[in-house]
């Protein structure tokens, strides 16, 4: 046996060749007919779009899907080429990725490493994908990293907002569009001192895993570094759905800010739990109480209804942004789909961009050569200003977002207004910072 | 033959030549037709048939034999789990060591969770299980972070120790599981016309694991062990007034059944070297009661095919789209094509939880004995017809 | 000395006295019967004889050992089988099985992890499981689910999975109970070729005077949780105390 | 002391949610004899007739907004809901605005509807099989309810919140003598709670004091005594399951303004509330309604700040330790009976 990995598209198309009409067996193995994992020989490509279709991140996922079909089709010529006229490069040109028509398979990580894993390899082993992208969560974005990286394919995270992602889980075929906890503090914080002052006192309810600590740390780091307290961070399990005897305790504490370390579910419940306690209507040390959500996106937004009206959050891109980028996107994606999309759909649609984009500038789909074109590659046009993706740590540093719950939406799409649109400079951090720290980008793997 | 009867080594044979030849009965379809997407033969798919297969079987040596339903079994898959990852961290990246650390571990948790756990049966016996299982979820997802991993699961680093091994690869990459120089992930294909077959080594290193797990679970059956955990769950106070004492029994079947799951869990991590602590959670120890029942309680072969249509559903029916299901229906007419896809769609791809749910139900309602009922039924249908047949002809001979 | 000795035991249920200074003493290879009306605390007595009540005072020897604490299973092993009332065997097991676990129990213990070799490999075990089953006429039934059999059946089976372990004491409770006369009668039969062919102790629960007058070498009589009398059968039937306890007041 | 006070509140609250749900599953349980895994699907299904009816309220027609374009450039439209024309503004939108009491009236006819279609067309089956079995279809039964509501209204949280009445909170402090602000309580809240006191007490005095209640009590302690005085105990046994999923359902429909609803809240509540059930032993009405109060107080207590940071991750696992500590020192749960379920 070869020490080699399966690849099973690349094999069947020369497979077929070699055998065509011939019913002996022939026996092939990897390494003689493929330089890397799943090389396409024939005259299409298939990427893997792994998204969450079941769980409580189904409706994240369904947008997340809704952007891969809507890249595919720019990518193969279809529709009006979306974000692909406003892009910087120039080398996409409608005929596919090197020429090759792109098709694509999906699957449901269910939100559960495992699961997504499993789907991964399915993409990868049976269907012969060349690249794996999607998730909603960093859990699931750091097990398929690591999971490509091992397999020898190019995985481009979807939604995964945890420093983990590209700190201490990072991975050299691993690349991420989408921003972090960090730099969600380091944008936020600024504009929280601007609207409610210097000296505030922030009490932290933290999602109890991965996420909720690094995010917890970003915000507090930075909003401690302008001057305010934090008077306590408290922990709340995953599973947790009322959080009530979380809430009903801040006020007491003396704090009178309430930072909500928060994703999806949790961050909906919680939310709505803080504004039922008629938190937002006391006056705590002489200032209205104040609740912020570091993360945020619409689908969450809409399920916290009301209640968002006025809170404070991050986010990494939205759809009201007035770039020519951001415009050609909505207008495609509206076209087609008749509203507009989520942050989740934009980092997906650009990541699949961003690889077909490297591919046909590194002139192959060889994982190494492509990890080669990303890396330091420095591109516009894609909804978030000049972009860099940094080669140290696969990190892409562009403008992040600050916004705010709208208090008077003209209609269920149009919750969050931006606020600020925070420069790029002021949200980059060395990639040695403490909040990264540990890990190692490796080498490139090409597989096969 | 190997200390079985006839009818049993038959079985046995029957799992082997499934096994071994399970690449070629899971890729009947040939690549790129449109019923490829039923094709299960790829590795990781065929490696969880196995290791579900396992997970199942021991789960059916406490549940089936005993009647005790443990619903918080996923446990000691996660412990297995993470105790293999963890000598891969430190130990080397051979599987042996990994497994025998997993099946160890996971047997010393069995031994202390079923030591409390079985002072109560029915269902207050399965609430204690299913209370430490959770307990375990939700400490392992978070304040046990360093030592599970917590959200992302516990992961192998380039900078391990690996005391026995090497922490990088020359090539500066994490070293993948294997077996004395062989690594788990290779394979070979066999190309016939426009079939692909994939032999995978760690495949079939699992496949041989279950035949031995497969084989140990006939002797148990059919030992004096056994047959004393048929007797406890058929009349615990007869057994109790025949001078046996049941609870060593029971525990001892807790601990078998608990080091099935280890074994699990530390295939799993051999084959994919990642340990995730939703692997302990209360949907995980539900999933292989339901295997079990679906296949078949108490049967020697029933578990095994639950799990493989359990794992069969998760993997290939959620990755149906609606751009596939078009492909299927595009010789129909444009609307009726529509139609159907619009039948069909609700019930492939993201709606295969629905399918599992209608499945279930149908399942319970008409096969109480579970799929392995399903089979006996259609063989003496079978049986039925053709006795009937020859005495059609039997009959009518005489006639001539 | 009897083989089992019963002294002072008391037994109370919350505001009941179900049992109260009961004495009573079993000679070995006799048969002795306890009767008594209902409500006379004859199944509580049992149960304390086999571990599944521990008595308030007093003790229960049984070949000079104490059972008091122990669990029933060891109780067993120490050479005691019961019958029950209704009989108790394993429906879910075949007949010939039902009979193969009495017979492990009495060779390897309250506990062996025998889990790798085959049942049909003891062949001593078969054997003698085979044996008794012809012993009990039931050869023919061996792979039968137990369940499926006669109530009659059921409780010969139990009797001879009791006798397979060559028991020292036989307890029978009530073992005629709900029987037709015929089954009754044969029960009463089988009962006297046991204590006929082997050593054995019986002590029997009834109910039914023409059982225990058919069998008993001994009686007590047990009214209101303590024994009345204890005595031959032909001086128990003439008691004026037994028929009083019996008849009660009205009498 | 004022933070024992809250927690105890913050208990009481969060008990009455499980009592409810654990309490139809004991009526359920001790009635017919079935564990059902569906019951929190029912919970699920009376928050999504509330859902369901402020949907009904709300349906609109689209109106031209002059002047102003949406974000693709085409003219921007509103929703006006039907019910603005037919009644006016202001009317309509106080109907609009009390869509979720208004849901009680919708959800009783519907969930007893739903629950006696259960037990006719399926439960009934499952009489004299095991539990395994029962466990198994009722679980089917979850799967393809959940995946149905999620087909119709997708997986994201649809807020549904309470009448502008009930938003805000009270503040209790004041009232018994403590500083403003440190005991305040959400009126919605409090008013779950009055509810979930209303409907205990009304499954208990129907149970205690009428024939009906009578006769079915007789039946969760002997179904074979009753069936042999010639009662149709089946019938009754039938309209325990509709009352039973109606409790859950009015759990469901009032616990949507504390959280909004989704399609797996009621897996979320399944292994708890199953878990209240056994610590309250199986079978026993008041048993479920003690252990949903007693778990949800102690819940609230781990939650508190210096309880984790004396026990990390206590708030994680309180309710798992807590069951296996009652459940080994008294074997039958805090009120069981003996020999229910232990076979």
């Amino acid at each position: 046996m070869s020490n080699n990995d399966v690849t099973r598209r690349g094999l069947l198309k020369s497979g077929a060749l070699a055998g065509a009409g011939v019913a002996l067996p022939t026996i092939f193995t990897a390494s003689s007919a493929s330089a890397f994992t799943n090389e396409p020989t024939g005259s299409t490509v298939t990427l893997g779009f792994n998204v969450p279709q079941t769980g409580p991140y189904a409706d994240e996922g369904a947008d997340e899907l809704r952007a891969y079909e809507l890249a595919v089709e720019h990518l193969n010529g279809g529709g009006d080429g979306g974000m692909m006229s406003t892009f910087s490069s120039k080398a996409l040109d409608g005929t596919g990725i090197l020429g090759k028509k792109v098709e694509y398979v999906t699957g449901d990580t269910q939100t559960k490493s495992d699961a997504a894993r499993a789907s991964a390899k399915s993409m990868i082993e049976k269907d012969g994908a060349v690249m794996i992208t999607g998730g909603s969560s960093s859990g699931v974005a750091v097990a398929v990293q690591a999971l490509c990286q091992e397999a020898g394919v190019i995985f481009m995270a979807g939604l995964t907002h945890s420093n983990d992602t590209t700190g201490k889980d990072k991975r050299a075929n691993g690349f991420r569009h989408f921003f972090n906890s960090y730099m969600s503090g380091a944008a936020l914080a600024p504009v929280l001192a601007a609207n409610y002052g210097t000296d505030r006192k922030a009490y932290h309810l933290t999602a109890d895993y991965n996420w909720g600590y690094t995010t917890e740390e970003a915000i507090r780091s930075s909003t401690e570094a302008m001057g305010w307290e934090t008077v306590a961070a408290v922990k709340t399990p995953l599973t947790q759905t009322d959080f009530s005897s979380y809430i009903a305790p801040v006020l007491q504490s003396g704090a009178d800010t309430l930072v909500l370390n928060h994703y999806g579910g949790n961050m909906v419940n919680s939310l709505t739990n803080a504004v039922q306690f008629g938190l937002r209507d006391k006056q705590v040390n002489g200032k209205d109480f104040q609740i912020i959500v570091p993360l945020y996106s619409r689908l969450m937004a809409k399920g916290a209804g009301a209640n968002v009206k006025g809170i404070f959050g991050s986010t990494n891109w939205h759809w009201s942004l007035q770039d020519d980028g951001s415009k050609a996107f909505v207008k495609s994606f509206g076209t087609k789909y008749g509203f507009p999309p989520s942050q989740a759909a934009h980092t997906c649609y650009v990541q699949t961009l961003l690889y077909a984009d490297a591919v046909q500038r590194a002139g192959t789909f060889e994982p190494c050569a492509v990890v080669e074109a990303l890396e330091g590659y420095e591109f516009d046009g894609l909804g978030n200003g000049k972009t860099l993706y940094r080669a140290e740590d696969h990190q892409c540093f562009k403008d992040v977002l600050v916004v705010k719950g709208k208090e008077n939406p003209t209609s269920e799409f149009d919750l969050l207004e931006i606020v600020e649109v925070t420069p790029v400079a002021q949200v980059t951090y060395p990639p040695d910072h403490p909040q990264f720290a540990g890990g190692a980008l490796g080498t490139c793997n090409n597989g096969g | 033959m190997l200390g079985l009867d006839k009818k049993d080594a038959v079985l046995l044979v029957i799992v082997a030549v499934l096994t071994m030849f399970a690449p070629f009965i899971l890729n009947p379809f040939p690549e790129g037709s449109a019923m490829a997407q039923f094709n299960a033969g790829y590795p990781d798919l065929m490696q969880r048939f196995v290791i579900f297969g396992i997970f199942a079987i021991g789960f059916n040596i406490l549940f089936g034999l005993t009647g005790y339903l443990s619903f918080g079994h996923a446990a000691f898959l996660g412990v297995g789990s993470y105790a293999a990852v963890w000598m891969f961290k430190l130990l080397s990246m051979n599987v042996i060591p990994a497994i025998v650390l997993a099946v160890i571990m996971s047997g010393l948790f069995a031994l202390l969770i079923g030591y409390i756990s079985l002072r109560r049966s029915g269902i207050y016996f399965s609430i204690l299980t299913l209370a430490f299982a959770q307990m375990m979820f939700a400490l392992a997802y978070s304040v046990l972070t360093p030592i599970t991993g917590g959200e992302t699961g516990l992961q192998l680093a380039l900078d391990d120790p690996r005391i026995l091994g090497q922490s990088q690869t020359p090539e500066g990459n994490i070293p993948v599981p294997g077996l004395f120089g062989f690594e788990m992930r290779d394979s070979a294909e066999l190309v016939i016309g426009s079939w692909v077959f994939t032999f995978n080594l760690g495949y079939y290193f699992c496949g041989v694991i279950l035949l031995l797990a497969f084989y140990l679970a006939i002797r148990i059956f059919r030992s004096p062990f056994g047959m004393m955990l048929r007797a406890i769950k058929s009349n615990q106070q007869r057994l109790n007034y025949t001078g046996i004492n049941p609870k060593p029994y029971t525990l001892a079947a807790f601990v078998i059944s608990g080091m099935y799951a280890g074994l699990a869990g530390a295939l799993m991590a051999s084959m994919d070297p990642l340990a995730g602590a939703e692997r302990m959670f209360w949907t995980a120890s539900g999933e292989v009661v339901l295997m079990t029942i679906l296949g078949g309680v108490g049967t020697l072969i029933g578990p095994v095919l639950g799990a493989g249509a359990i794992k069969y559903m998760e993997n290939i029916i959620s990755k149906i789209n609606s751009d596939i299901l078009h492909s299927w229906f595009a010789f129909l007419p444009d609307g009726l094509e529509d139609f159907v896809v619009t039948i069909v769609y609700p019930f492939i791809g993201k709606g295969w939880h629905l399918t599992l749910g209608i499945i279930f139900m149908l399942v319970v309602i008409f096969l109480p004995g579970g799929l392995v009922e399903g089979g006996q039924r259609i063989s003496s249908w079978l049986r039925n017809r053709r006795a009937r047949r020859d005495d059609r002809r039997s009959k009518t001979e005489p006639a001539e | 000395m009897g083989i089992l000795e019963v002294k002072n035991v008391g037994k109370r249920f919350g505001g009941l006295q179900a049992l109260s200074e009961v004495n009573l003493s079993v000679a070995e290879n006799s048969v002795h019967a306890i009767i008594g009306p209902n409500g006379a605390g004859k199944s509580t007595l049992l149960n304390c004889l086999v571990g599944k009540l521990i008595p308030d005072t007093g003790s229960v020897m049984f070949d000079g050992q104490s059972v008091l604490g122990r669990s029933p299973f060891e109780i067993n092993q120490m050479g005691i089988s019961r019958v029950f009332q209704t009989p108790e065997i394993f429906g879910d097991l075949t007949v010939m099985e039902n009979m193969m676990i009495p017979i492990f129990a009495s060779r390897d213990g309250s506990f062996r992890m025998h889990a790798v070799e085959s049942v049909v490999s003891e062949s001593e075990v078969v054997d003698y499981a085979e044996q008794m089953l012809e012993d009990m006429n039931m050869a023919d039934k061996r792979h039968m689910h137990a369940a499926a059999m006669s109530r009659g059946d059921k409780r010969r089976l139990e009797i001879g999975m009791c006798l397979s372990q060559k028991p020292r004491l036989l307890l029978l409770d009530e073992p005629t109970a709900g029987m037709a006369r015929a089954d009754t009668n044969n029960t009463i039969d089988l009962l006297k070729q046991i204590k006929e062919d082997r050593d054995i102790t019986i002590a029997i629960i009834e109910h039914d005077m023409h059982v225990v007058f058919s069998l008993a070498e001994r009686i007590t009589v047990l009214a209101q949780g303590t024994p009345l009398v204890e005595d031959a059968p032909e001086n128990i039937k003439g008691n004026p105390k037994v028929r009083e306890a019996y008849l009660g007041e009205s009498a | 002391m004022d933070a024992i006070i809250l927690q105890i509140l913050n208990g009481l609250d969060k008990g009455s949610a499980y009592a409810l749900i654990a309490l139809g599953l004991t009526l359920i349980f001790g009635t017919l004899g079935v564990v059902n895994f569906a019951h929190g699907a029912l919970f699920m299904i009376g928050a999504f007739c509330a859902v369901t009816l402020s949907r009904l309220i709300g349906l609109s027609h689209k109106v031209e907004v002059e002047g102003e374009t949406d974000f693709l450039g085409n003219p921007l439209t509103k929703d006006v809901p039907y019910i603005y024309d037919w009644f006016g503004e202001a009317t309509g939108a106080a109907i609009v605005d009390w869509a979720v009491p208004l849901a009680i009236l919708f959800a009783i006819p519907v969930m007893i509807l739903v629950g006696v279609v259960m037990e006719r067309g399926l439960i009934k089956h499952f009489y004299k099989r095991p539990h395994a079995d029962q466990i198994l279809v009722t679980f089917g039964l979850a799967i393809v309810l959940q995946e149905v509501i999620k087909y119709f209204y997708g997986a994201n949280p649809i807020p549904t919140p309470a009448p502008s009445a009930f938003t805000g909170s009270f503040d209790f402090g004041v009232l018994i003598g403590f500083d403003a602000n440190t005991i305040i309580y959400p009126y919605w809240r409090l008013v779950y709670f009055a509810f979930a006191a209303v409907i205990i007490g009304a499954v208990f005095a129907f149970l205690q004091f009428t024939t009906f209640g009578m006769v079915v009590r007789a039946g969760m302690a002997d179904r074979e005594t009753v069936g042999l005085l010639g009662i149709n105990i089946d019938k009754r046994f039938t309209i325990m399951f509709g009352i039973a999923a109606a409790v859950a359902g009015l759990a469901g429909v009032m616990y949507v303004p504390i959280n909004p609803p989704n399609y797996h809240m009621g897996m979320d509540f399944l292994v708890l509330s199953f878990v209240v059930v056994v610590v309250g032993g199986m079978g026993s009405l008041p048993g479920a309604v003690l252990a949903g109060f007693l778990l949800g107080i102690l819940e609230s207590f781990a939650s508190m700040r210096e309880v984790i940071d004396l026990i990390p991750g206590i708030n994680q696992i309180i309710i798992y330790l807590v069951a296996i500590i009652i459940l080994l020192t008294r074997p039958r749960g805090l009120m069981g009976r003996k020999g229910v379920m232990e076979d």
